[in-house]
């Protein structure tokens, strides 16, 4: 906090004393307490990535590198090509610090954010995905409470604004108890002259400045400056900052909007955000080349009295600018007008390279419109924990119970359990797109009407792997995300993330993000895939221990599907077919869902990722596809491979007889073998006839695969050939459990 | 201790600075469009009433007040709620 | 002979593309998407409702859409014999415009379900279900919040017929599970005396290809088709 | 004729026999299992609260009665309404 001397007033500021004084300095006079906001929230470590900058800065420049990217970091979400004249843009954002205190509104108004930002590419929002975070639902009534009203909140603004949510993932764990994380990722599908119609920039002199949607209130001033602090420092004093979210009034947004397109007098679009309409009039201009002169009295606003600063700065939801060809103003007033939005033409844009705001005579903002997207950079120190030495030297303890009684108790595990409870409350089929549903896949597939091409996205990582080993994690994170797309037949073609961390001024946290950024930026170099947008949440960290969460790198991928007859899904079809695994398995349980729900333990050397090797997996796969020899596939996850056939035999309640007598290439320990987490491995369910085929295949492209197993009529799992001799797993009562985890929890 | 039958009548709502979109529509989409341009607000709550035995009717209400900030009936980050202090009937 | 359908356009609805994408490419028919402020019953032979959050759902579900302009126009249609049918949010809205009898009330669960369930076919000479057989068993999703059918006599909906679908399970009972929101008697749709508007809560513009069905289904297709067969009738 | 602003207070509840899951499902899964056995029923509704001029108070609540029964706010098939009478404050 810094106090600066305005006119008469003294205000607190988030900026530090030098970036004060380069305000000073540029500006060549005092800032007035309007200016002095506006740099305030756009400076502040969420809108300007001060301190994550740099690190990101790793990321390969998708735009140059990748023909087929429209849109990379930089813009509201990321934007690829993907044939027929069509563009998917995608982003991923988090609402972490309100959801925390306000469950419901503030998951509500995530939606809301991410809905924007792909309107804002002037394309339709076809899909929302929701990684969530929370802390343990058993016997705690708050993490049940979050998670119930997190839930709610996304289920009423997505359903409400009829925008199917198809996907997503959560997990539980202590630390994310007070500080749960919420992330929400959205899809929009359009033709690729839509994208071109509707840039974020303003870059014509002479357009008129137009406001539309709800009015501008109180609400939310500063809610950027709270979500760039932990909740202990402000949580209480900042809670009106919480915003109520409005889906009625989005839904309308989003239609005009997208119509107000059509009339092709748009030439630019953003929406208000965090910061408000200082924002985005600066993003529009500053970025564009250009400036503007703004009425602030045209403004509409909610309550009487508001002055210059809280209109600037209000982050009441709802609303849009749009950059309007003089020609086409009153066409494009109409589509307001017939949608009954709200809607106030504020000023026009021009040439003198300065965001001018008059509040009636009064100048209040007279700024260079580059200058507050010039957000300085603060170097951050890294340090590794000293705590984890310790942690990657635990070992696997004796078994203290039966591996029967172990794969009851993992797959009821409120991490591997099924979502069931959650997706339900989504409506996951609006828009008639949604192919493969949720719990039928590994991602959600939407078809897109028209052509014989399918959008399959994912969205996941594992925390209590990043927790370990970040750089290995975020690796993990990507190989995982990509290995579910591909699972349902498609080949990955873009990655966004949220970086959810802790405090970047503690050098152990700033470490984790730097691991998980140079891991990240790795990991798509090497498999080719283009990083498009992401986002970064910092200050995550709990009241009262004040320990960061740990580190949650989410991944987002997008894939293509080409053609109906290659979409696979997850269930096994068939008893007699083969049941084969896709790469070894190896004693890699550090971080495991095995550990930490058997032995309450954190610690161990977590799975490691080779990119070539994951390659060459995803290249056969593809073969194998191509050829049509595959029937079911899914992506082995947490608890390891033994739990991924359980979860493929419930649906068609089929059973396996295997036998891994000859899968146990490292001489593994029968618990190390069944529940550990080694990546980038697949079951898939095969005709027999094919065996030797897809035998041959593997040997031309040196990958490991190996027919563990026959399907069964008869709902056992039956596993022979382990050290400790057979094991017999009732299927049905291990779906009984899969299923009923969460309902029971929740049952409050 | 003898204890009495009591009914505590509850209102929860979104605070004043807050927005309340239910209101806002049925004002702008239903009211203002049927003519009752009179009406210059409107503004939604939940209600809740609850019938429970206690010692007292302070007793009673501060039951009621324990329990929606215990249970989580209501956030107080984004909402108030009001005790219902209805006239007698007569 | 030339069919043409509204597909009503209420702020708030949003199966309206998915409606006019059935009518349009599966069921090969034309179909308007008509803004709600636009609509003018004389174009046409029948309208549908569709789903969504019309008016955001706001103080009840339907009941704000029930108000508007477009309503009036509808019941012109109503008095002379066109069909007009509303599907799960459009249902909502027929019920508080009185168009049929009864009300839909919050789901029992208090959560919005998306799910495939069963109906089975009570009532076939409705306008949205001549094409069916009494007792067919069909596949179809849900996706509601304020679903559970409620009514003061329901005595009277069964001796006049009015049930057109009930929720059953796959051997055609009416049991408590295959109820999925606590309707009453497992109610999924109703028409009025003269079997020419119909409300029904799931939605057959999801079950109307069978790339969409987890079963491989089509039975969407059949309400469309009822409703186009009708309107053939009466032209 | 003059004209002050009132506010005026409204009640929409289920009918018994349209039941109210709401109110059930708070005192079956919050309150039994929390210990707050003292409350032995819940019911729950919907609050309205209309700000509105008119010439006086009465006019003020038939106006908003009209509106209730005109516009179906409460949904005769299911639902009761009542005016709220609040004590005046002292
Ligand atoms: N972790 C990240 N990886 C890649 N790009 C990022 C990351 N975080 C942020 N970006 C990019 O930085 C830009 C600014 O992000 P942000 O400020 O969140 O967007 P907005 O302007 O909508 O608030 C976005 O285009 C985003 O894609
Ligand atoms: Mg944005």
């Amino acid at each position: 906090m810094t106090k600066v001397k305005v006119d008469e007033n003294e205000l607190n500021v988030d900026l530090t004393q030098s970036e004060v004084e380069w305000i000073q300095n540029t500006l060549e006079r005092n800032p007035s307490i309007t200016e002095l906001g506006m740099f305030d929230v756009m400076w502040s470590e969420h809108c300007s990535y001060k301190s994550s900058r740099p690190k990101l800065s790793l990321f390969e420049d998708a735009e140059k590198n990748y023909d087929y990217v429209l849109a990379g970091p930089g813009q509201d979400a990321g934007v690829i090509d993907i044939g027929d004249g069509y563009a998917l843009a995608f982003r991923i954002e988090s609402h972490n610090h309100p959801s925390a205190i306000e469950p419901y509104h503030g998951a509500a108004t995530g939606i809301g954010g991410i809905i924007r930002d792909i309107l804002c590419m002037g394309v339709r929002p076809i899909a929302l995905l929701d990684p969530l975070r929370f802390g343990p639902l058993k016997g705690n009534p708050h993490s049940q409470w979050l998670f119930k009203y997190v839930v709610k909140g996304i289920a009423d603004y997505g359903n409400c604004t009829g925008i199917p949510t198809i996907g997503g993932e959560v997990e539980f764990d202590k630390c994310f108890e007070s500080n749960c994380l919420v992330n929400v990722a959205c899809i929009g599908l359009g033709t690729i002259e839509d994208f071109k119609h509707a840039p974020s920039r303003a870059y014509n002199p002479g357009d008129y400045v137009v406001l539309m949607g709800g009015s501008t209130g109180r609400d939310g001033i500063h809610g950027v400056t709270f979500a760039s602090r932990t909740l202990t420092e402000l949580s209480e004093a900042d809670r009106p900052a919480v915003q109520i979210g409005d889906p009625f009034t989005k839904k309308m947004i989003i239609e005009a909007t997208l119509e107000a397109i059509k009339t092709g007098y748009v030439r630019g679009l953003k929406d208000l955000g965090g910061g408000g309409l200082s924002c985005a009039l600066s993003e529009l201009t500053g970025d564009g080349g250009t400036g503007a002169k703004i009425d602030m009295g045209k403004i509409f606003t909610r309550e009487p009295n508001m002055n210059s600063y809280e209109i600037m700065l209000s982050e009441s939801q709802e609303r849009m600018a749009f950059i309007v060809k003089p020609e086409g103003l009153e066409e494009v007033l109409n589509v307001f007008q017939k949608f009954e939005m709200a809607h106030a033409v504020l000023g026009r844009t021009d040439d003198s390279k300065i965001l001018r705001v008059y509040d009636g005579d009064n100048l209040v903002v007279n700024l260079p419109a580059i200058a507050l997207s010039e957000s300085p950079t603060i170097p951050r120190t890294e340090k590794r924990p000293d705590y984890l030495d310790q942690l990657l030297t635990e070992i696997t303890p004796e078994p203290s119970k039966k591996l029967d009684e172990i794969i009851y108790i993992l797959i009821a595990s409120e991490n591997i359990c099924s979502k069931e409870w959650v997706y339900r409350q989504y409506d996951h089929e609006v828009g008639v797109r949604s192919v493969v549903k949720c719990g039928d896949g590994d991602s959600g597939v939407l078809r897109i009407i028209g052509t014989d091409k399918f959008i399959a996205a994912s969205v996941g990582t594992n925390s209590k792997h990043c927790y370990l080993e970040p750089y290995e994690g975020a690796k993990e994170g990507i190989v995982e995300a990509c290995g579910n797309v591909i699972a349902n037949g498609a080949k990955p073609k873009a990655m966004v993330n949220c970086c959810n961390f802790g405090n970047p001024e503690k050098p152990e946290s700033f470490w984790y993000f730097a691991e998980a950024v140079r891991g990240m930026a790795d990991c798509c170099k090497n498999l080719r895939i283009p990083v498009v947008g992401g986002n970064v949440s910092f200050y995550n960290e709990d009241e009262v221990s004040n320990t960061a969460i740990k580190a949650t790198p989410e991944i987002m991928i997008v894939g293509i599907i080409e053609g109906e007859d290659n979409i696979i899904t997850l269930p096994f079809k068939e008893f007699g077919d083969d049941i084969l695994i896709i790469g070894e398995t190896k004693a890699e349980l550090g971080g495991s869902e095995y550990y930490s729900v058997i032995y309450d333990l954190e610690g161990g050397i977590p799975p490691k990722v080779d990119e070539n090797q994951i390659k060459t997996r995803w290249n056969f796969i593809q073969e194998l596809y191509k050829k049509k020899l595959i029937k079911a596939n899914h992506d082995v996850n947490k608890g390891g491979f033994i739990i991924t056939i359980g979860e493929m035999c419930f649906k068609n309640e089929l059973g396996a007889k295997l036998d891994l007598k000859d899968y146990n290439n490292y001489g593994l320990r029968d618990d190390e073998l069944l529940f550990s987490e080694s990546v980038g491995r697949f079951i898939i369910e095969t005709n027999p006839r094919n065996h030797n085929e897809i035998m041959k295949l593997a040997k031309k492209f040196k990958i490991y695969v190996k027919k563990i197993g026959v399907l069964s009529q008869n709902p056992t799992i039956e596993i022979k050939g382990l050290k400790s001799g057979k094991l017999e797993i009732d299927a049905l009562k291990m779906k009984n459990l899969y299923q009923s985890t969460i309902p029971n929890l929740m049952e409050i | 201790m003898i204890y009495s039958e009591f009914i505590i009548e509850v209102v929860l709502e979104n605070k004043p600075a807050a927005r309340d979109p239910v209101g806002e529509t049925i004002r702008r989409d239903l009211l203002a469009k049927k003519g009752y341009d009179m009406v210059s607000n409107v503004r939604s709550g939940q209600y809740l009433r609850f019938y429970l035995s206690a010692e007292n009717e302070k007793k009673a209400e501060e039951i009621i007040e324990e329990l929606l900030n215990k249970l989580r009936i209501f956030n107080p980050v984004t909402q108030n709620f009001k005790i219902l202090k209805l006239q007698k009937e007569s | 002979m030339r069919v043409k359908i509204a597909v009503l356009d209420f702020p708030g609805s949003n199966c309206d593309l998915d409606t006019i994408h059935v009518l349009n490419n599966v069921i090969n028919i034309k179909a308007d998407l008509v803004w709600h402020n636009y609509f003018k019953e004389s174009k046409y032979d029948g309208v549908i409702l569709p789903g969504g959050f019309a008016f955001g759902d706001y103080l009840r579900a339907g009941i704000i859409a029930a108000h508007s302009p477009a309503i009036d126009e509808a019941r012109v249609m109503l008095e002379d014999g066109r069909p007009v049918i509303g599907i799960c949010n459009g249902f909502q809205i027929l019920t508080e415009a009185q168009f049929l009898p009864g009300a839909l009330l919050q789901n029992d669960t208090l959560t919005f379900i998306c799910k495939w369930v069963m109906v089975k076919v009570e009532n076939n000479e409705t306008a949205f279900s001549n094409k069916m057989n009494i007792g067919d068993i069909l596949n179809i999703p849900i996706a509601h919040a304020e679903g559970r059918y409620y009514i003061e006599n329901l005595k009277e909906l069964e001796q006049n017929n009015q049930i057109v679908f009930r929720y059953s399970n796959e051997n055609g009972e009416y049991t408590k599970d295959s109820n999925p929101n606590g309707s009453l008697a497992n109610i999924a749709g109703v028409c009025n005396l003269e079997r020419n508007c119909i409300g029904f809560m799931p939605h057959p513009e999801r079950a109307s290809e069978s790339i969409l069905s987890p079963k491989g289904t089509s039975h969407g297709k059949n309400f469309f088709y009822s409703m186009v067969d009708f309107i053939q009738k009466r032209l």
